[in-house]
């Protein structure tokens, strides 16, 4: 069987990826998919980590993180749409106004 | 049997009611007071009367009484404290005689204001005769204190009061500036007086001044050997050393009170006071609570060569300082308070070469006389509608016999001329300083030496005064025409005249040498008392702890004694005969000119009063300002710098807060990555 | 000279070293970590029935089938439900918008066109999906729609 | 019971004048008020203790109720009272009383709430006084600050935001540091104790029972303690040089709020230092006794020289009270019956003294709305019974015989002088240094007075000013006559607080 090094890895990396979307780019849209790609990463390992401990509860939490992520997906291009309506942009450097 | 000593704390209290009655009631009751003062006051100099018959042993069998009254603090029963402080009395010789004298004068004076202030329509006057009669009180109680701490403690309210007084007419400028210099410049020396006090306390556990367990009578076991154990001498000084610290630390007081040099600046000022004011606390009480003290505790001073040098020489300069000083002044209350002054150097001159019969008998006539001529200076000065200025009189002897007679009377007592009080006793002052400088103390020869001379410039300023005021023509309409007095005024001043004119003869000293009568009664009367407290004790510790010894001129003690009172009388007599030749005549004109610089330095009083108030002014004040500017500036700053820096370093971290969503993740991903390899390196994840 | 293509992006780079340093920093500590051999699961179970079984809470001592163990997942699913109705319901909210003074949601056409300022009183016209949008009042409308 | 009872109708009196409408809640307070006052003086009259509370003495009205435990240590409701807390709470209710009176003019907005914040301030200061546990006691010692901060904050002068909150923030940052010191020895006290009750731990420390903690050994913890808790009593006190929170809050501050912040509020801090410090630390007061008496020294000098400089009379006053709360310092560090008690006696002196000051300066003000001494001179001309209470009040502070002050400072004076407490009589040294306090005292108050009070009359606000209504003017008198009772006798609290601060000195000079 695959050790669970190799999920992690593949993991981490796609955690990541997801991470350097979300440091990096400014539009609120690449933000939304980079955090499914960190959701997913999270999904890998709970699913490897189900079959290392012989227990699908991983498995099964790993559904409810998949319908959460589109629960989040409806209310994060909700914020889009607003963030759009608000600055004629998607830029989600443009809404700072809830600094100092 | 109920005797005179158990009347006496009402010596004390009867002025104090009348404090609070002509405080609370005065403006209701006719005379503003007045008549309380004087009923309170009379009633204490009739007390004060049976009390000295009493120690004198005319009425009952003790002659002396010590007794604690009230026990101030400390007095619980098992106490940790390590003494009591109480209040007591003690009345033996020395405090009686000052109690007639202060009852009588205190008397005196509220029946002269009744003239002085009441007859010229004066406001506030329910406050006038409260301060009187506090003033009375606190004097008296002063007088009979048993210790020093009670003594301290009256000494003090006794300022109160000459503040209260000299600031009387507070309306205007002067008087409340006055009065707040005499009660600093006093403060200043009662700062000394008062470690003098404490140190008392710590080295000797108890203030008494008489008795066996009294401090004078320890310092004399301790220094003849015995005892020591008791007394607690600090900073590991020998018990001569330490007492002599003591001694001069408790001197602070007398000199800050007594006006004597360098603290005597206070004292001219004070003539801002209503005039009867001047008269009692200024010349005849107040001013002799510091010689008085010294009386109280000479048997402490005696011990200490070193302080009763000090005091005999600070006597003697302040007695010819004073008296320069007084021969140029214009205002007539002006030269007597310089005379008062000079006079006080005469009694502790005395004091410290030894002559405590000497000092007592001076402060008595003194006050007699001194009280009279203030007085005088009033009914003066009611007659010159309250101007002070001698150049603008002239000419009254015709216009008020009874205030002239008298106020001569008085003159002639100060300026020391025979028979009058005034000569036996500044004689018998000098004579002391003279025999036992010459019994090998140059010091007190020196000190000697300049309270003659202050005999000749009394003498001078004394009828320099009396002949501007009452001789030659009237310089000015009111001089012309001048106000009336009414018996208030001239009963006080002949009372006062006759007592000025036959004080001297309790104690003829030279007549008594000469011819061998026993006419000596006050020292007859100071050598009795309580053990320790006689003047033959005195006289015994200034011989064995300060070695005084007597020296004589020719002609042994009589001839000694004839010498010195024949220069002092000479020089008296040239020095009014001066006054006499310059003043004398119908147009005087001022004669200052002729002293060339030294007028200016006489007029500026030494310039005494500019380095105090520089001091006062601009030292203390530049300091003070300095030290504002300092506390505003670095310890402030300092408290509002820390919190200046958490301002700003909470502006600067705030930055971190840009709002925008990049930032926020960067940074939890870097604190994501920082906790990680910290977990990592302490788990040994690494490895 | 011709100006080598360049990348136009308005991206920073620099924070992205983060996420690689945090890549680095995992896979270190995971190739490091000492893992045992997984257990899997038998072959012989249904591992999706199994996943059935468990949300919804039934054991397997109720089955006569061999299932792979699991925790019960009822209640979770049950939240879960909720949140994903709470979700859409959010959805439509933040995707109303007003025009005009006009709302415009995406369930209802505006039937009050001509009463914009009528205030909290629900007008007849309008379904109870629109109430639970939350946006049937224009004031709301306009403090929601700002943020 | 008494004891509770005062607290709790304390507290209930405060509600009540919360809800009270503004029109009644001055006399309403007053009213209120007077039942401590009353409660206090019963309390003076049944008082039967014997000894220091915190040392084995006979406490008074004493309740222990056990509250909470945490960590392994009892936290109780522990209240009592000893010869030096009866003094000081009888202070409290007699003082508060007279600051509600003399709140009646100047506050004009508001009314129910400031009355109600006095009175909630006074149920938290007897709190301070009575309470013997360490938890009740720094409760009720941080509750105090909250109603200043709001009396100041809300009722003060133009500059009352900086002032207020510099207060609260600087006693409140100071508190934390004592709170620490205090904490580390008991824990450093480990199994010795296992309560925070203030005897126990007093106790434990007198006895030697200190152990080490986090690395410090006994010695070292001691002395930490001791600087922390010093500077946290400090700050309160205050002493110089962390004394500036106190002119601003003053001037800023309404005149009842002043007196009570200097008749009350700095009594806390010279209260706890005697119950913490010089209590339970002796060894070390005594180690570092010549810096103690340093900075008393420079307190007294340096508070009367900065009164010297200024012209508001309130900030000279303020000034002043640094100045008089040095003296208790340099008692408290003398360590013999007549100087610890006349500090303690001090504490109650100077509480009546400066709170008559404050009285008479805020009466003044109600009339001519100036209090700068330029402004004005010759008041004595248009209010006689003020200015005449003002003058005698002034004379009380310069230590004038037979009022209160004296007293204080002469016992405080010969106490010092003779202590031991330095090697070669250095403390004499330093008392004789600070005596000189009470010249520069005479000077700055007989030159505000002759500035203010004497002269022609002169105002330059425009105001008619004619004599002050009975009601500002009774409060003064009944401190004035306070003042002198205590002076003509001060054994009415001195045999108690002597008998009480026994325990403290003994065995700490040989």
């Amino acid at each position: 069987m695959v050790p669970p090094q190799y999920y992690l890895l593949l993991a981490a990396a796609i955690f990541c990826i997801g991470l350097f979307g979300i440091l990096t780019r400014r539009n609120a849209l690449l933000f939304l998919m980079s955090v499914e790609l960190m959701l997913n990463a999270a999904n890998i390992n709970l699913v490897a980590f189900s079959v290392y401990w012989g227990n699908v509860t991983g498995q099964t939490l790993s559904l409810f993180t998949m319908a959460l992520a589109a629960a989040e997906v409806a209310i994060g291009i909700g914020i889009i749409l607003t963030l759009y309506r608000n600055f004629g942009d998607v830029d989600v450097t443009d809404a700072a106004s809830m600094r100092w | 049997m109920v005797g005179a000593f158990d009347f006496v704390p009402a010596i004390v209290l009867l002025p104090f009611f009348s404090f609070l009655v002509a405080l609370f009631l005065g403006k209701y009751m006719p005379k503003g007071g007045a008549l309380a003062g004087i009923t309170a006051t009379a009633g204490s100099l009739l007390l004060s009367i049976w009390t000295v018959l009493t120690v004198a042993g005319f009425t009952g069998t003790a002659t002396t009484y010590q007794q604690t009254l009230y026990t101030w603090a400390g007095g619980m029963e098992g106490t940790p404290l390590p003494y009591e402080l109480t209040f007591g009395l003690l009345i033996d010789p020395l405090s009686s005689m000052m109690l007639l004298i202060v009852t009588l004068v205190a008397f005196l004076v509220h029946v002269f204001s009744l003239g002085y202030m009441n007859d010229e329509g004066e406001t506030g006057l329910p406050r006038y005769y409260a301060g009187l009669g506090l003033f009375s009180a606190s004097m008296l109680g002063f007088v009979v204190a048993d210790n020093l701490l009670m003594a301290f403690m009256f000494f003090e309210l006794v300022g109160l009061c000459s503040y209260l007084l000299i600031g009387f007419w507070f309306r205007e400028e002067a008087p409340p500036s006055a009065a707040k210099k005499a009660f600093l410049v006093t403060r200043f020396g009662d700062y000394f007086f008062l470690i003098g006090v404490v140190a008392v306390f710590a080295t000797f556990g108890t203030a008494a001044f008489a008795g066996d367990g009294s401090f004078p009578a320890l310092a004399e076991a301790a220094l003849a050997g015995e005892g020591g154990g008791d007394v607690n001498t600090l900073f590991g000084l020998d018990p001569q050393a330490w007492f002599t610290v003591v001694g001069l630390l408790v001197l602070g007081g007398v000199v800050g009170k007594s006006a004597q040099f360098p603290l005597h600046t206070w004292l001219p000022d004070a003539m801002e006071g209503p005039t009867p004011v001047s008269a009692l606390i200024h010349a005849a009480t107040m001013v002799a609570a510091g010689v008085y003290l010294v009386a109280r505790m000479y048997g402490f001073y005696a011990l200490t060569p070193t302080t009763l040098a000090i005091i005999a020489f600070v006597g003697g300069f302040t007695a010819l300082f004073a008296a320069t000083m007084g021969v140029v002044k214009r205002e007539i209350k002006q030269v007597l308070a310089y005379s008062t002054i000079s006079q006080y150097g005469y009694m502790m001159l005395a004091l410290g070469s030894g002559g405590y019969i000497a000092a007592t008998f001076h402060l008595m006539t003194h006050a007699f006389f001194k009280a009279l001529l203030f007085l005088g200076a009033g009914s003066v000065i009611i007659a010159m509608h309250h101007n002070e200025n001698m150049w603008d009189m002239g000419g009254l002897k015709d216009r008020m016999p009874t205030t002239y007679y008298t106020f001569l009377a008085g003159s002639l007592a100060l300026a020391g001329i025979f028979p009058f009080s005034g000569f036996w006793s500044k004689d018998e002052v000098l004579y002391e300083a003279l025999v036992h400088g010459l019994g090998g103390s140059p010091l007190l020869l020196a000190a000697w030496a300049m309270g003659l001379l202050a005999v000749f410039f009394t003498g001078f300023y004394t009828f320099r005064m009396v002949f501007l005021t009452f001789h030659g023509k009237p310089r000015t309409d009111t001089a012309r025409n001048p106000h009336g007095v009414r018996w208030n005024v001239k009963g006080p001043l002949a009372v006062l005249a006759v007592l000025a004119v036959v004080a001297g003869f309790i104690n003829m000293v030279p007549v008594a040498k000469l011819t061998g009568l026993e006419i000596e009664f006050l020292h007859d009367w100071l050598a009795h008392g309580p053990s320790g407290l006689t003047s033959e004790h005195y006289s015994e510790l200034t011989h064995d702890y300060a070695n005084y010894s007597v020296g004589t001129l020719v002609g042994g003690e009589l001839g000694t004694a004839l010498i010195s009172g024949a220069v002092s009388l000479g020089l008296a007599l040239a020095g009014a005969g001066l006054a006499y030749s310059l003043y004398n005549v119908p147009e005087p004109v001022e004669h200052t000119d002729r002293l060339g610089s030294a007028k200016d330095v006489l007029f500026n009083n030494y310039y005494q009063d500019e380095y105090q108030v520089w001091l006062a002014n601009d030292v203390a004040r530049g300091i003070s300002r300095g030290a504002d500017k300092f506390d505003q500036g670095v310890v402030d700053g300092v408290v509002n710098g820390i919190s200046s820096v958490s301002l700003l370093s909470g502006s600067r971290v705030r930055r971190i807060q840009t709002g925008v969503v990049s930032n926020y993740a960067a940074l939890l991903t870097l604190g994501l990555v920082a906790l990680l390899v910290i977990l990592g390196l302490q788990g040994g994840w690494f490895v | 000279m011709t100006t080598k293509p360049q990348l136009n992006d308005d991206s920073n780079f620099l924070p992205g070293l983060a996420a690689l340093g945090l890549f680095v920093v995992m896979a270190v500590v995971f190739l490091q970590a000492e893992f045992g051999a997984p257990e899997g699961f038998p072959a012989d179970v249904s591992i999706v029935a199994s996943i059935g079984y468990a949300m919804f809470d039934i054991s397997a001592d109720q089955l006569q089938q061999q299932i792979v163990s699991a925790e019960g997942f009822l209640a979770a699913f049950l939240i879960m439900a909720i949140a994903l109705d709470v979700a859409i319901d959010a959805a439509v909210y933040l995707a109303k918008r007003e025009e005009a003074g006009e709302v415009v949601t995406a369930l209802v056409e505006d039937v009050r066109s001509d009463d914009p300022t009528s205030g909290g009183e629900p007008s007849s016209g309008r379904g109870p999906a629109a109430r639970a949008d939350g946006g049937y009042d224009s004031s709301d409308a306009s403090s929601g729609g700002d943020r | 019971m008494i004891i509770e009872a005062l607290i709790a109708f304390t507290f209930a009196a405060a509600l009540v004048t919360f809800v009270l409408p503004d029109r009644l809640a001055g006399r309403g307070a007053f009213a209120l008020s007077l039942v401590p006052v009353l409660g206090s003086l019963y309390m003076w009259s049944q008082f039967d203790a014997s000894g220091n509370a915190l040392l084995g003495g006979q406490t008074a009205f004493e309740t222990v109720i056990p509250w909470l435990e945490v960590a392994g240590y009892e936290i109780s409701w522990y209240v009592g009272v000893d010869g030096i807390s009866l003094p000081l709470v009888v202070l409290t209710t007699v003082l508060t009383s007279l600051a509600i009176v003399s709140a009646w003019t100047p506050i004009q907005h508001r009314q129910s709430q400031f009355f109600g914040l006095m009175l909630f301030m006074e149920a938290n200061l007897l709190g301070v006084f009575t309470a013997l546990d360490f938890f009740l006691w720094f409760i009720f010692w941080e509750a105090v600050l909250v109603p200043m901060y709001f009396l100041i904050g809300v009722w003060g002068g133009p500059r009352r935001k900086y002032a207020a909150i510099k207060f609260f923030v600087y006693t409140n940052a100071a508190s934390l540091i004592m709170f620490i010191g205090f904490m580390a020895l008991v824990l450093g006290l480990g199994d010795s104790t296992s309560s925070f009750a203030l005897p126990d731990v007093a106790q434990a420390l007198r006895g030697g029972d200190l152990g080490s903690f986090y690395g410090l050994d006994a010695n070292t913890l001691r002395v930490v303690a001791f600087a922390a808790m010093f500077f946290g009593f400090a700050v309160k006190v205050p002493v110089v040089p962390v004394h500036t929170w106190l002119p601003d809050a003053h001037v800023e501050a309404p005149t009842p709020v002043s007196v009570m912040l200097a008749g009350v509020l700095l009594k806390m801090g010279t209260y706890a230092l005697l119950r913490f410090n010089f209590t339970m630390l002796p060894e070390v007061a005594v180690e570092y006794a010549p810096f103690i008496a340093a900075i008393a020294v420079l307190s007294v000098i340096y508070g009367a020289m900065l009164a010297l400089a200024q012209q508001d009379l309130k900030r000279i006053v303020a000034y002043s009270s640094v100045s008089s709360m040095g003296y208790v310092i340099l008692g408290l560090v003398a360590y013999t019956a007549y100087g610890v008690g006349g500090a303690t006696f001090q504490m109650v002196a100077h509480g009546l003294i400066s709170g008559l000051m404050f009285m008479a300066v805020g009466v003044i003000y109600n009339t001519t709305h100036t209090r700068m001494v330029g402004d004005m001179s010759g008041m004595a001309d248009r209010m006689p019974v003020t200015t005449g209470i003002l003058i005698a009040g002034a004379f009380g502070y310069m230590g004038l015989p037979l009022m209160a002050g004296f007293a204080a400072e002469f016992f405080i004076f010969t106490g010092a002088f003779q202590s031991s407490v330095i090697a070669g009589n250095g403390l004499a040294l330093f008392t004789a240094a600070a005596m000189f306090g009470i010249v520069i005292v005479a000077g700055y108050l007989l030159f505000a007075m002759q500035r203010t009070l004497f002269g022609p009359f002169r105002l330059d606000t425009d105001y008619e000013v004619g004599p002050a209504p009975l009601h500002d003017t009774l409060p003064l008198a009944v401190l004035l006559v306070c003042i002198i009772a205590l002076g003509v006798a001060p054994e009415i609290f001195f045999s108690m607080i002597t008998d009480a601060v026994d325990p403290v000195i003994g065995g700490v000079l040989q």
